[in-house]
């Protein structure tokens, strides 16, 4: 328990007079307003907050920002649970829960801490090498247990995300000194701009060291209109300049219906300014995992901007100048430096501090103490000279040098070259559109990078380039951390517990590839994403194979340069806004008369309209049958509709379809095909002739955009001569279809014009007309096979027309009738459905278009695919309608057919399967190999190792002669 | 009508709705200058104007090389227009009303609000008719003014607009 | 000589300090002749090269890599392994290679973690519901196990889907392979380098193919960046990278090169056991042993070698995850990468020879070339052996472009309601 | 995710697009052999540099264009009227 809280003035982020209470691990605690959740525990003395991830060492708090590996908490909040927050940029607030991952039964007391036993059997890469005998599914159950951090609730997230689009001519990501300079110089040159900052206010990690610049920056930012995003950190750059960010919002309380919780911002920009700053890299030593081991610039920040103390006596282990200044800074706080080992030689080191014992060529040979730091063991790093010597102390403090934040420079596409002098890799020139300023372009001296900054900035406002930055002010640094001869384990990814020694075996095994490295040994692939970790562990992979770091080269960056939650990468894209649901015009009305809804395609349509308890399948039986005894009232709306007018509609028309358009008559209706380039069928639907050059065309409900996006294509991209346009009126026009006997009875009580008669008006023909003042196409074709009417009226007037028709239908004893019942006629007729009876294999020839496509003399589109050897192969599947041979046994849906038992080549499958109200019996409609020369034939249908006996009937089951479609 | 601080909704009913289909606007625009009194819009503008015959409003918005959309308070001069243009071999017009609806948006965070439906490049300026992807659909964009815009949209997806319009301004 | 991997040997590493270990496999440099050249270190080129010794006794092989092995779609997929297929020929293929799986640790003695923890396809509408029954019984006829799932058995299978009554996205059932599942994508490239390379094949790295060196229309050897190496047979196994080296050889195929995204959450406490895939939504995910969701989309639909992928796609593969599991929406994503797919138009493979004799191919897999890795090599073994095709392979030649004899996989769910 | 400069509507976001492949192929007549059909239909260069290729403005004015664009970098190098013939 040895941090604590800091007397005043340290703690520029904090608020003294507002307390905080919060639980962790179900104890309550008190913290400040501007804690984060890490610098509350560290001030109440928390020092072990978790376990790692495969040996379930006991862990602290390990730095102060999102590179942390180590403070991996889950929040809870009510029924929700977030899991694997860093606690050190989780803000503190008041009633907070966290609790600690990967433990059980609790941090302090871990069972899987016997992991730790094992060390030695588990290398990396173990569970190549064993878990095979038997069988791994017998050891697989345990591993998965075993494995994972936090815990996932399974209740819905009832917090809301949303989205952001914006437009920038320079959007600064980083809100440290570097990259307000740069976005205060563009917006002073005019430059629309933008900066995302990831603390409460701009200032960056370093902000607390202010001497007033920062200040005088930020007010200079409003003044020029920079739009400051904070809270937010950039997490993606995309093609074309796109930069992601998300925003966590504080939202106030949480009420009943959640919380906005966080923002994703898209931001489009000429010019993007990454000013990520840097990451502090640890030195390996042995044991240097141990809850009290930080870096050291965490302890410095903590301290200043949130006046806790991270230890009372700390020795630094250091491989850079920083540590110097880190050691004069943390003594002026009041934390004793009691020892600075400084794995240089003495000449390499360029900064110096007053009053505290400097060691060079000095490193940690071993810590002592297990759930906390007590002391360490410091020998020379060279392997050579002075005697052990032993440091009492209850911190250790690692700088082992910066690794700029290269991430958006190389996922833009951006090299990278290794700067010997400084031990990091640094963007190598700028990647297109981007550019790097500040810790992340390797500029470590304040002026240098403010200066570059506001060149940056200003340069891009006017749309100049800017040379790169050189690399300046962080001295020497060696490249390995490591002393040399180090026995024990030497984290490399603390949280994935991968050792100097695991990389070791990755070397000797020939894993040496960096991405080799990575995927063997796990480095790199926590939840930090090896922020702390990558450069150790390919230096390391260097030493061992003899290459230098840049010869060993770092794996790809990707976004997200942290990890982004889910929520808020979906914005409002959930629950019914995930895709739009389309509704009927009259879907209150149907409702209101019982419909039950499901969706078809993006439809949602009324399935049937059970009365009086019925289940569905009643219902359609009724329904179906009621429409071939009386009549039923179906809306169709959702049919595609496209007009298509032109000069050259007719000619066009032909090119599309199967069917020849150009010789229909006016008010002529015809059956059309459509096949796409290789012959397949893709849709189907009636064509009717308004006038010389003015065609209505039905499609499928979910086929009509494919078939305007067609139609389109084939106009503008090769029929380019052509005179026609295809205009969408699928929701212009509702859709009431009338069928079965009574259809004329019924619009007749209505008022329809007598020349829509069955007598005046033929089937498969359309005609204007009118209802009142409501204007009608009125279609006569049938899917149903008894006489119909399709009645395409204005949206607006479907629910009155609609309403008009039932109540005279119903008092003739119609019925309302939905899909299903639909689907039982059409295939009783032996109608097909495209998608249902066909697949992405059908030919029009197997579905008995060969003969039309033999009458037709034009080209068609997919024509030529038709002559093809597969094609013209006799063994083809064809449509074919089938009765059980039992006349009872309902054939199911997606039964395949075959003589013999599995396994064997079946010879087709059912496509649609019902049971028949007018006939007592099922029918049914399916594929067969040769299927239209094997009429009567007996087959064998199989399913979920079923046999049902079945024969190849003639279709349709009603009404051969179609006498029925005349009314 | 939705509202929020700075911000109204409105779904106008009563807009009269019609694509005017031609192969060539200049082609064009000698025949129908004389019932609109204008020339149709170039590219991704909106032009308002005044029906020559009755003296009704309307407001074109281009929608592609060779469609724009005629919107007007009245059906008459629509059905006037489409009558107009029966017999042209070069042009026509398909009554879209009730299909295409329209969402009037006004107030000072009409922007904020767009920017949470779709591209900024997408938003247009005043006197602009843009379409584009917003709320992961289809619509057009029509600036009436500096804070204040036009929505057309299909009108089987107006329904999946509002929602996603509703629970952001809800959020303002 | 290289170490028998066992519990045994792990043991003796512990009491080594881990330096009895061999490399798993020789990096080689490139001799100047090779009886058979294999293009491409994926899973596919290194299964090729094993059981061109194994099968057909033939040692002297160079496996010839442009980066690191299983650097390519190897190590970017979702590592599913399945053998749900429509049509015969692919379902004998496809569970040829299943089986193959089934028993490649003990062979290649590497645990490949194969774990058939089951997977579970969503029905969201009756349609669906039609169509995996005709898959289902389409795959027992030809042998493989399935089942169709009712909406309670998947909501129990299949923990935190929304089956609520107002979900959008609807679970009305559902369809399952329980041998389906994933296998450990780095150990598949890994395990076959190490057995190969055993066997004396040559495993070249760095090493980037430049021409194909041709005399009298046949294949001679191939130019690299390490110089001229003959053979006069060579075998393609290049994935999204087919019609590249095509090119250099003179010809085209019928392929077009797509990147195909996928994406891992956080590490978590075990939420989900099966494989789920949701052919509605486009989104696919399992978890993996260490905790990972690890979640897989649909193609970025324009040509693209560049391993990145579109956040547009991103966010809609995201978006139908949260369509089914509205309570994922606080987990975070972790790696977002894209692999490089070939694919054809029937979203079947592409095996045998090319219009260049002595040169064959083995590509096309598009977005499902991980599961096939196993016969992928193995036909391709074989052709580059015999000079003929494998009867397994018979159906995939390139010639099927011409007769039109195509194999469509893709559509084979249904296409137009 | 890209910006694709519609020729028409200027800059816009990929998502409102959809890419038709290939662009510039010639459509074979019914006569041609099983060999040019299949050509047409299927076999494509797939370069990895730059691709022609045709998009179109789905979600906008609906416009199909040609796109010249490296499919590596995805640079856009030109976009052109779907009828012009191919950039030299």
């Amino acid at each position: 328990m040895s941090g604590r809280r800091l007397a005043a003035p340290r703690g520029s982020r904090i608020d003294r007079e507002r307390t905080l209470s919060f639980l962790w691990n179900g104890r309550p605690y008190t913290g400040l307003q501007g804690d984060t959740l890490a610098s509350a525990l560290v001030a109440n003395g928390v020092q072990l907050v978790g376990r790692s991830f495969k040996y379930h060492r006991p862990r602290g708090i390990f730095s102060c920002g999102l590179e942390e590996p180590t403070a991996i908490v889950d929040l809870i909040d009510g029924r929700h649970r977030t899991p694997n927050a860093r606690a050190t940029v989780v803000e503190l607030a008041e009633g907070m829960v966290a609790e600690s991952v990967n433990c059980w039964p609790s941090v302090g007391f871990d069972l899987g801490a016997v992991n730790g036993w094992f060390a030695p059997l588990l290398p990396a890469g173990f569970y190549y090498k064993t878990f095979k005998w038997p069988n791994w599914h017998l050891f697989e159950p345990m591993v998965r247990r075993m494995a994972g951090l936090g815990r996932a609730s399974l209740e819905a997230d009832d917090d809301r995300y949303e989205e952001v689009c914006a437009e920038a001519d320079v959007v600064v990501a980083g809100g440290g000194i570097a990259g307000l300079s740069a976005a205060v110089a563009a917006a002073q040159a005019g430059a629309g701009t933008i900066l995302i900052t990831a603390g409460t206010a701009t200032g960056g990690a370093l902000g607390w060291r202010d001497d007033g610049e920062l200040d005088a920056l930020a007010a200079k930012a409003a003044q020029a209109g920079v739009r400051i995003l904070t809270r937010s950190v950039a997490f993606g750059v995309y093609d074309h300049n796109l930069l992601c960010a998300t925003e966590r919002l504080t939202g106030g309380p949480r009420g009943p219906r959640g919380v906005l919780r966080e923002r994703l911002w898209k931001i489009r920009a000429r010019s993007i300014v990454s000013a990520q700053g840097s990451f502090e890299r640890p030195m390996l030593f042995t044991d240097n995992d141990r809850p009290g081991v930080m870096l050291a610039g965490a302890a410095d920040e903590y301290a200043h901007a949130y006046g806790v103390a991270c230890g009372r006596r700390a020795v630094i282990a250091a491989n850079s100048d920083s540590a110097y200044q880190v050691a004069a800074s943390l003594g002026a706080a009041g934390v004793e430096i009691v020892a600075l080992l400084d794995r240089r030689a003495h000449a390499d080191i360029g900064a110096h501090v007053d009053g505290v014992r400097v060691l060079p060529n000095t490193g940690i040979d071993k810590v002592l103490g297990t759930s906390a730091v007590r002391g360490c063991v410091a020998v020379a790093a060279d392997g050579h000279g002075s005697r052990p010597e032993r440091f009492d102390c209850d911190l250790i403090l690692s700088a082992g040098g910066h690794a700029p934040a290269v991430h958006l420079h190389s996922q833009a596409g951006g090299r990278l070259r290794w700067l010997a002098d400084g031990a990091m890799f640094v963007p190598d020139g700028a990647a297109p559109g981007i550019v790097s300023v500040g810790g992340c372009a390797g500029v470590f001296s304040r002026d240098t990078a403010v200066a570059h900054a506001l060149d940056v900035g200003r340069a891009l406002a006017l749309g100049f380039t800017v040379p790169s930055a050189t690399p300046c002010g962080a001295g020497r640094s060696l490249a390995s951390t490591r002393i040399a001869d180090a026995r024990g384990k030497q984290f490399v990814d603390l949280q994935n517990d991968v050792a100097a020694g695991d990389v070791g075996l990755a070397a000797l095994e020939n894993y040496r590839s960096v991405e080799h490295l990575k995927r063997y040994t796990t480095t790199g692939m926590a939840t930090d994403q090896g922020k702390t970790s990558n450069v150790n562990a390919l230096v390391l992979m260097g030493e061992l194979t003899g290459r230098e770091p840049a010869e060993v080269g770092t794996t790809k960056f990707r976004p997200p340069f942290v990890p982004a939650s889910l929520g808020a990468l979906v914005g409002r894209r959930v629950g019914r806004l995930y895709r739009p649901l389309k509704h009927l015009p009259a879907a209150e009305w149907h409702a209101a008369h019982g419909a039950l809804y499901e969706q078809f395609g993006n439809w949602n349509r009324p399935a049937a309209y059970p009365v009086g308890g019925e289940t569905l399948h009643a219902a359609a039986q009724r329904e179906a049958r009621t429409v071939r005894r009386s009549l039923g009232v179906f809306d169709g709306s959702p049919l595609g509709k496209l007009e298509v007018w032109g000069p050259d509609a007719a000619e066009f028309l032909d090119l599309m379809y199967v069917g020849t358009m150009s010789n229909l008559a006016r008010g002529q209706a015809r059956y059309g095909l459509l096949l796409n380039e290789n012959g397949i069928v893709v849709d189907d639907g009636i064509v009717a002739r308004l006038d010389d050059h003015h065609f209505w065309v039905n499609t499928t409900s979910a086929g009509v955009e494919r078939t305007a996006s067609a139609f389109e294509e084939w106009l503008q991209c090769e029929y380019t001569n052509l005179r026609v346009f295809v205009t969408p009126v699928t929701s212009r026009y509702g859709n009431v279809t009338l069928s079965g006997p009574k259809s004329w009875e019924v619009m007749a009580a209505v008022g329809f014009d007598a020349g829509l008669s069955p007598g005046s008006m033929k089937h498969m023909t359309m005609r204007e007309s009118a209802l009142g003042d409501v204007p009608l196409r009125v279609l006569r074709a049938s899917f149903t096979g008894e006489l119909s009417y399709e009645i395409n009226l204005p949206v607006d007037a479907t629910t009155a027309v609609l309403d008009r028709l039932w109540t005279a239908a119903a008092a003739a004893g119609g019925a309302l009738y939905g899909i299903e019942a639909l689907e039982i006629l059409r295939t009783e007729k032996g109608y097909i459905h495209i998608g249902t009876d066909t697949d992405g294999t059908t030919l029009p020839g197997d579905i008995g278009f060969g003969r039309a496509i033999g009458a037709k003399t034009a080209n068609f589109v997919g024509r030529r695919s038709l002559l093809r050897p597969a094609a013209l192969d006799p063994q083809r599947f064809q449509l074919v309608a089938l009765s059980p041979a039992d006349g009872r046994t309902q054939l199911p849906t997606g039964a395949q057919i075959a003589a013999s038992d599995p396994p064997t080549t079946p010879e087709g499958h059912v496509t649609s399967s019902f049971w028949s109200p007018e006939l007592g019996a099922p029918v049914a409609l399916g594929m067969l190999a040769r299927g239209s020369s094997r009429l009567g034939e007996r087959i064998r249908v199989h399913h979920l190792g079923e046999r049902i006996d079945a024969i190849v009937v003639k279709a349709p089951f009603i009404d051969p002669a179609g006498s029925r479609l005349h009314g | 009508m939705d509202s929020a601080a700075g911000i109204t909704v409105e779904l106008d009913r009563g807009v009269h709705v019609a694509a005017l289909r031609y192969f060539d606007a200049d082609a064009l625009g000698e025949r129908i200058g004389a019932l609109l009194g204008a020339a149709l819009p170039s590219e991704q503008r909106s032009v308002r104007g005044r029906f020559a015959v009755g003296d009704t409003p309307y407001l074109l918005a281009w929608r592609s090389p060779n469609e724009c959309w005629v919107l007007c308070d009245d059906g008459a001069p629509i059905e006037a227009l489409r009558r107009s243009l029966a017999d042209s071999r070069d042009a026509c017009v398909v009554v879209q009303t009730g299909g295409i609806l329209a969402l009037t948006i006004a107030g000072a965070r009409t922007r904020d609000l767009l920017c949470r439906l779709g591209s900024a490049a997408s938003i247009p300026r005043t006197g602009e008719a843009r379409t584009g992807r917003f709320a992961d659909i289809t619509v057009t964009v029509v600036g009436l003014a500096e804070a204040e815009v036009l929505l057309l949209v299909d009108r089987a997806y107006a329904n999946h607009l509002l929602e996603w319009i509703r629970a952001t301004i809800a959020d303002f | 000589m290289q170490n028998r991997y066992s519990a045994w040997s792990l043991l003796r590493g512990a009491f080594s300090g881990q330096r009895n270990w061999s490399p798993a496999w020789t990096d080689a440099a490139p001799k100047a002749a090779y009886d058979v050249i294999v293009v491409g270190g994926g899973g596919h080129g290194l299964a090729t090269a094993y059981y061109l010794a194994k099968n057909h006794g033939l040692n002297n092989v160079a496996v010839i890599e442009r980066g690191w092995i299983g650097g390519g779609n190897t190590g970017r997929n979702t590592t599913i392994v399945r053998s749900n297929y429509l049509y015969p020929e692919s379902a004998r293929l496809y569970d040829f290679s299943l089986k193959l799986y089934e028993g490649l640790s003990a062979e290649l003695n590497f645990n490949i973690m194969l774990s058939q923890r089951g997977l579970v396809l969503l029905a969201h509408s009756r349609h669906d519901l039609d169509a995996m029954s005709r898959w289902a019984n389409a795959m027992r006829m030809n042998g493989i196990d399935a089942g169709i799932l009712s909406r309670d058995e998947v909501a129990a299978m299949v923990p935190g889907l929304d089956m609520s009554p107002q979900a959008r996205i609807p679970v009305l059932g559902g369809f399952t392979q329980r041998r389906g599942g994933t296998a450990r994508h780095d150990a598949i490239a890994w395990g076959y380098a190490r057995a190969a390379s055993a066997l004396g094949v040559d495993i070249i790295q760095n090493c980037e193919v430049q021409g194909f060196v041709q005399e009298g229309g046949r294949v001679v050897g191939v130019d690299t960046t390490r110089g001229r190496i003959n053979a006069d047979r060579v075998g393609i196994a290049a994935a999204g990278h087919s019609s590249v080296l095509a090119n250099l050889a003179g010809f085209r195929l019928p392929v077009t090169s797509y990147a195909l995204q996928a994406m891992v959450s956080e590490p978590l406490k075990p939420v989900l056991d099966t494989v789920v895939l949701s052919p509605g939504t486009g989104a696919y995910l399992s978890q993996s042993d260490k905790g990972e969701l690890v979640i897989g989309a649909m193609l970025d639909l324009f040509p693209s070698y560049a391993q990145r992928g579109s956040f547009a796609v991103t966010q809609s593969i995201l978006a139908g995850v949260l369509a089914l599991f509205p309570a994922y929406a606080r987990l975070k994503m972790l790696r977002q990468w894209a692999g490089i797919v070939d694919v054809v138009h029937d979203s079947s493979p592409i095996i045998g020879a090319t219009p260049v004799p002595g040169l064959y191919i083995n590509c096309g897999w598009g977005t499902g070339g991980f599961k096939g890795i196993p016969v992928g090599g193995w036909t391709l073994a074989h052709v580059l052996a015999t000079g003929e095709n494998h009867p397994l392979a018979e159906p995939f030649a390139l010639s099927r472009f011409v007769t039109g004899r195509l194999i469509d996989e893709a559509a084979a769910s249904g296409i137009a309601h | 995710m890209m910006q694709i400069p519609c020729i028409l509507c200027g800059r816009r976001d990929e998502s409102e697009f959809v890419c038709g492949g290939a662009s510039h192929l010639l459509r074979p007549p019914l006569e041609a052999s099983d060999q040019q059909w299949g050509d047409y239909l299927f076999f494509r260069d797939n370069p990895k540099g730059v691709h022609l290729e045709r998009w179109r403005h789905a979600q906008g004015c609906g416009r199909w264009f040609n796109v010249a664009r490296h499919t590596v970098t995805h640079e856009i190098l030109s976009v052109y009227a779907i009828t012009e013939p191919a950039p030299r």
